[in-house]
């Protein structure tokens, strides 16, 4: 048996050295390996935990179910510490060592942007489940996915529906400075001027601080009537605790339009201080459809705490890229980044497919923290 | 003319007077020394002298031009150059180097020319290595010259301190207790010295000093500080004649011993 | 404009006191037993970690969770300088730098695995309560941090200015062998300081606990800011310090409130290259005499 | 005997300082060691502190052994040194440097009664009193570190080149000091460049060359011995 298999794989080497990159007309003998690129150390471990959390559910389901046409689906993780030249040696391992069939990630923009390069060169589809930054599908790199919405989609339905139905004018921004906070700002302050709103104060400030007083105080002193924050759980939590500490929150409405806050872990930290915070999310545990409440329950019972957008991300990307290996019938890269373009999915968070640019379209609920809950105020709200 | 005459000088530091106008003057050629209790001032009149310390009070003029309050390295560069009490040498230096070092920091060619190698500073090279060679010839530390700063014997340690100020070129050259810390052997080789700079080099000399059998062997003149004050000034004989000298600084015992 | 300047210096005063102990503690260690402690960011946060357990593990309220993790510190400082500098003493500085950057990591590391990454938060339950004055606006929890921390600070300097032991210490300090010769034992000083700088920096974490978070790897940029400190202060200075680290906190406070936010980790490096250039003496060095 | 050192040898890294030297100093008397800069002088009083650890040989004091033993166990029982280059602490006041001298003495009125006594020998230092040590003359500055030497009560003072920058007539006071010392019964090792001055005081006298005791006997011997005298006194 053993002599069997090594002989087979000197066949396989062989065949790709004189082949090039070959394809396989099935599925050859094997698992599927998917690569995934996570920060699980730095400040960023928390909310790239919560995407793996997902990313494993799916994989357990998947193979439980059978796996890919009979193959099992195998992970290969790696951390890439929030760092982007992590990140690449990550991915160059990834592609180089453990010939994946695809990667997932990273969580920060900056880090997806920065493994881009090497999705091209190896030609290896890379899907961020929770990148943010317009910027990706911009950049035309047919080899990279998103498959969540952009900071563009959210800021068009969620600023389309805070200037209109809740009269906030007067924008103040507060965004990590990195390329989702920065692009983040831009497209979110461009929308609010589209729609006759005013930004009268932006900051940026670096991932990880814990200090936000003077930016609070040039807060207090402003004509802002809404604050919208842009960044992960943790700084966040800080910035909506020393704001309160301030004495802002009769004046000025609070808003994470990207949720990225909405999870436990933010509760836990702000307490009854979350209590009134607005955001759009494409995902959030009481949407009622039977998709989203077998994953809530699912998740619940595995992981002790209900799911929220980035385990949802995690879950989908995961589910997508078993459903591109199964439609390519192929573990040879192009294929399956073939199969991954014409997908047509169906999750918790709904119906969604890949546009030409490979940006995943889908629809935004707007959700407001109450008592610790995140409830549905409005939504789906397409981006067009 | 004096080589050098400060007049009425003073300074204070917080309350206390330290040197309180204080007329010193060295005539060009002679040895002169200043002597007084611990604590009377002597260095803190030396370190106004040579801009250390700009004085509250008086002026300083140095071969007839008016020095006082100029910073410490121009004061150097005219000739005034001066050792310190705490022996002053490069630890991880050669001797040779060190000397060598010594004249760079008085020499003409630019910065530019030295890093680039310039004529000028290749000229200089050996012009610094001869006349370091000539000064080490001259203080005898000539078999010392390769030798660390921090590897000699201490007696050769304020040699090397003296060495290093004679690169400087002076005409007036300051010793701050030259003798503390040597034993008899050495002082007397100390004492052979300052007389061979005073005569072959035709370098003036004021020194401050405790070793009174040196000072006594060797000074044209004295002059002697109590509380910042000068309370005596004259030749040897005069000076360890003088009462109040005996009483705030020789001691009754001093002419039995000596 | 002029209250916004105000609340801004306010905020800058009180981190500048939190630094204010940090350093002290780091500086203290360099000027007395030489030595370079990296590894002192992580007993602030160790510190922090152990109030945090004392009030979810013994039930304890805030001041005696404070006043746990000061002498919880104090002794697992001790134990380390017996353990990990007593070797290196008296060898050149890098022998320190790599060893207490080793130690760092490693502490924050077994602080991942064992406590995990998740920042948790330490409640004073003072941080509810708003005192408004003039037009600024202090939570009753910020106060108490100015109050404490500027009440050790005082504490530090009597100890050190007036007591036997601090007497000893600025001894070593200045000639050890001398000490040594006066029958002081040396290592009994050593010992002490890193007991009362593991003490300060465990006051330091457990009230940045309440004011931000506690977790992991809070001690990392705190210890380079405090070097900054110490560097503008002038070594072994104690004023100096203390005005250094007052500085470096409004520097940040109005460097980000008026200048951006993004960049204020530039703004104590800044600083220090102003000054070096305008004081090379440092803050306090005096005209040489 | 109140020391006796035998076969004292001591490293500083790889360089012999000290080879097999031996040393007794009866109880109430003075014994000074002569020899040029790096003769192993100071080395020696360094050993016999426990300053310098890296020894061989034997130190007894008072009848027990103290190699060993660390520094401020060694001050405890009586030995006190006044090391050569003043070494006071600069930033610290003169009282203070003072006090701290006293560091091994629990009692108080003890301290004072010191105190007073040191002032006696050295008035400047009480006019000086409040002021930093780094601020005094070099020669004001060497009182004081005798005078925190004294502080500790020594039964065997160590006095490592005292007279080293100072007037004349301190120097002949510093002598009826050392002297007045002696009368009360401590007993005192000399280690003095001012040969002159150390041999008239001194009951014995060795002498150091390169880290071995190249001469020993009575002091006033040595005073006439043609070697001494035309090496260390320069007649």
């Amino acid at each position: 048996m053993r002599g069997k298999g090594i002989l087979r794989s000197v066949l396989c080497v062989a065949a790709m050295l004189s082949l090039g990159c070959a394809a396989w007309a099935a599925l050859p003998d094997g698992n599927v390996r998917v690569g995934v690129v996570m920060p699980t150390s730095g400040t960023l471990a928390y909310d790239g935990g919560l995407t793996l959390n997902g990313v494993k559910m799916a994989v357990d389901e998947i193979n439980a179910a059978g796996g890919v046409s009979g193959h099992k689906v195998e992970l290969f993780i790696e951390d890439s510490a929030g760092v982007p030249a992590t990140a690449v040696a990550a991915m160059e391992k990834l592609v180089g060592m453990q010939k994946v069939v695809a990667v997932i990630g990273d969580f920060g923009s900056s880090g997806t942007l920065a493994m881009m390069d090497v999705a091209k060169r190896s030609q290896t589809p890379l899907i961020t489940p929770i990148s943010l930054a317009p910027k990706i599908t911009e950049l035309g790199n047919i080899w990279t996915f998103r498959g969540c919405d952009s900071s563009e989609m959210i800021a068009k339905s969620f600023t389309k529906w805070a200037v209109a139905e809740k009269k906030l004018d007067k924008w103040a921004f507060i965004g990590v400075n990195t390329d989702y906070g920065r692009g983040s700002v831009d497209a979110f302050s461009k929308k609010v001027k589209d729609l006759g709103g005013e930004v009268v104060y932006t900051e940026y400030f670096q991932q990880g601080e814990t200090d936000y007083y003077p930016i609070i105080t040039k807060l207090k002193a402003s004509s802002a009537n809404a604050l919208c924050m842009l960044g992960e759980t943790v700084d966040l939590s800080r910035v909506v605790s020393q704001f309160h500490e301030m004495g802002l929150q009769e004046k000025i409405t609070i808003m994470d339009p990207t949720s990225g806050t909405f999870n436990p872990k933010f509760l836990e930290l702000a307490k009854a201080k979350a209590n009134g915070i607005i955001g759009a999310s494409r995902f959030v545990a009481s949407i009622k459809t039977p998709k989203a409440e077998k994953f809530v329950a699912d998740y619940q019972k595995r992981y002790n705490i209900p799911p929220e957008k980035y385990a949802q991300a995690g879950y989908d990307v995961a589910h997508m890229v078993a459903m591109a290996v199964k439609n390519a019938d192929s573990t040879d890269t192009a294929k399956v980044r073939e199969a991954l373009a014409k997908i047509e999915y169906e999750g918790p968070q709904g119906k969604a497919h890949f546009d030409a640019k490979n940006q995943l379209q889908i629809g935004e609920y707007i959700i407001v923290v109450k008592d610790g809950k995140f409830e549905i105020v409005a939504g789906p709200i397409m981006a067009e | 003319m004096n080589l050098l005459e400060a007049r009425d000088i003073s300074v204070s530091f917080g309350g206390l007077k330290a040197v309180e106008g204080v007329d010193l003057s060295v005539n060009e050629g002679e040895i002169m020394t200043l002597i007084g209790p611990n604590g009377a001032g002597k260095t803190t009149a030396f370190n106004l002298i040579t801009g250390f310390l700009a004085p509250d009070r008086g002026t300083v003029a140095f071969r007839g031009r008016d020095i006082t309050g100029l910073p410490p390295h121009d004061i150097a560069a005219l000739g005034l150059v001066r050792t310190f009490q705490k022996t002053n040498i490069f630890a991880e230096t050669t001797v040779e180097h060190s000397i060598a070092i010594g004249f760079h920091t008085r020499l003409k060619a630019g910065l530019g020319s030295i890093v680039f190698g310039g004529a000028d500073a290749r000229a200089e090279g050996r012009e610094v290595r001869e006349r370091a060679r000539e000064i080490l010839e001259f203080t005898g530390l000539a078999p010392w010259a390769a030798h660390l700063g921090k590897n000699l014997p201490y007696g050769k340690q304020r040699m090397l301190s003296i060495a290093l100020a004679l690169a400087a070129n002076p005409a007036l050259l300051l010793l701050d207790e030259p003798a503390t810390g040597l034993n008899p052997v050495e002082t007397k080789e100390l004492i052979d010295i300052i007389y061979r700079i005073r005569d072959e080099r035709k370098i003036t000399v004021f020194l401050i000093e405790h070793n009174m059998n040196l000072v006594i062997s060797i000074s044209d003149r004295i002059a002697v500080l109590n509380y910042g004050q000068k309370i005596a000034e004259g030749s040897p004989a005069q000076v360890s004649r003088d009462p109040a000298v005996i009483e705030a600084y020789l001691g009754r015992g001093f002419r039995h011993a000596s | 404009m002029l209250m916004v300047f105000l609340q801004q210096a306010l905020n800058g005063i009180i981190l500048g006191c939190i630094y204010a102990l940090i350093a002290l503690g780091l500086s203290l260690i360099f000027g007395i037993l030489e030595v370079a402690n990296f590894a002192h960011g992580e007993f602030y946060m160790l510190g922090a970690f152990m109030a945090l357990f004392s009030m979810s593990g013994l039930g304890v309220s805030f001041f005696p969770a404070l006043l746990i993790a000061m002498i919880g510190m104090g002794i697992i400082g001790a134990l380390i300088e017996r353990a990990v500098f007593r070797p290196i003493v008296g060898k050149p500085l890098i022998n320190s730098m790599l060893l207490s950057f080793g130690l760092s990591t490693a502490l924050a590391n077994l602080a991942l695995l064992l406590f995990g990454a998740d920042p948790q938060k330490i409640e004073s339950g003072l941080a509810d309560y708003h005192l408004r004055f003039f037009g600024l606006h202090l939570t009753a929890e910020r106060l108490m941090v100015l109050v404490v921390s500027v009440a050790l600070v005082i504490l530090l300097a009597w100890f050190i200015q007036s007591t036997r032991t601090g007497k000893a210490m600025r001894a070593v300090s200045q000639d050890r062998v001398a000490a040594q010769l006066a029958g002081i034992n040396v290592s009994r000083i050593y010992t002490i300081t890193f007991a009362i700088s593991g003490a300060l920096a465990a006051a330091a974490g457990t009230m940045v606990g309440a004011m931000f978070f506690v977790s992991p790897e809070m001690g990392f940029s705190v210890v380079l800011k405090c070097f900054i400190i110490i560097a503008l202060g002038g070594f072994g200075k104690i004023r100096g310090v203390i005005v250094a680290a007052v500085m470096i906190g409004l520097a940040e406070s109005l460097g980000g409130g008026f200048i951006s936010y993004a960049y204020k980790d530039a703004y104590p490096f800044l600083l220090l290259v102003l000054l070096f250039m305008l004081k090379p003496q440092g803050l306090t060095g005096g005209s040489g005499r | 005997m109140l020391l006796s050192v035998k076969g004292l040898s001591a490293h500083y890294g790889r360089v012999q300082a000290l080879s097999s030297v031996d040393l007794d100093a009866p109880e109430g008397s003075i014994v000074t060691l002569i020899g040029a800069n790096g003769a192993g002088k100071s080395t020696f009083m360094m050993a016999v502190s426990g300053v310098l650890r890296s020894i061989s040989g034997a130190i007894e004091y008072d009848g027990r052994r103290i190699d060993g033993l660390p520094s401020d166990e060694i001050v405890r029982l009586g030995l006190s040194q006044c090391p050569e280059g003043r070494r006071v602490w600069p930033k610290m006041t003169v009282l203070e440097n003072l006090e701290m001298g006293a560091f091994s003495v629990g009692d108080a009125s003890l301290v004072r009664e010191r105190l007073e006594r040191v002032y006696s020998h050295f008035p400047i230092l009480e006019q000086r009193s409040a002021q930093l040590a780094g601020s005094l003359s070099g020669g004001e500055q060497q009182m004081l570190a005798i005078g925190r030497a004294l502080m500790s009560g020594p039964r065997l003072l160590m006095l490592d080149e005292p007279s080293l920058g100072l007037a004349p007539i301190v120097v002949e006071h510093l002598v009826e000091i050392i002297r007045e010392i002696r009368n009360s019964g401590t007993t005192i090792i000399l280690v003095e460049q001012n040969a002159f001055m150390a041999l008239g005081l001194a009951d014995t006298a060795y002498v150091l060359e390169t880290g071995r005791v190249a001469l020993s006997g009575k002091a006033s011997e040595l005073l006439k011995n043609d070697t001494v005298r035309k090496s260390y006194l320069g007649v």
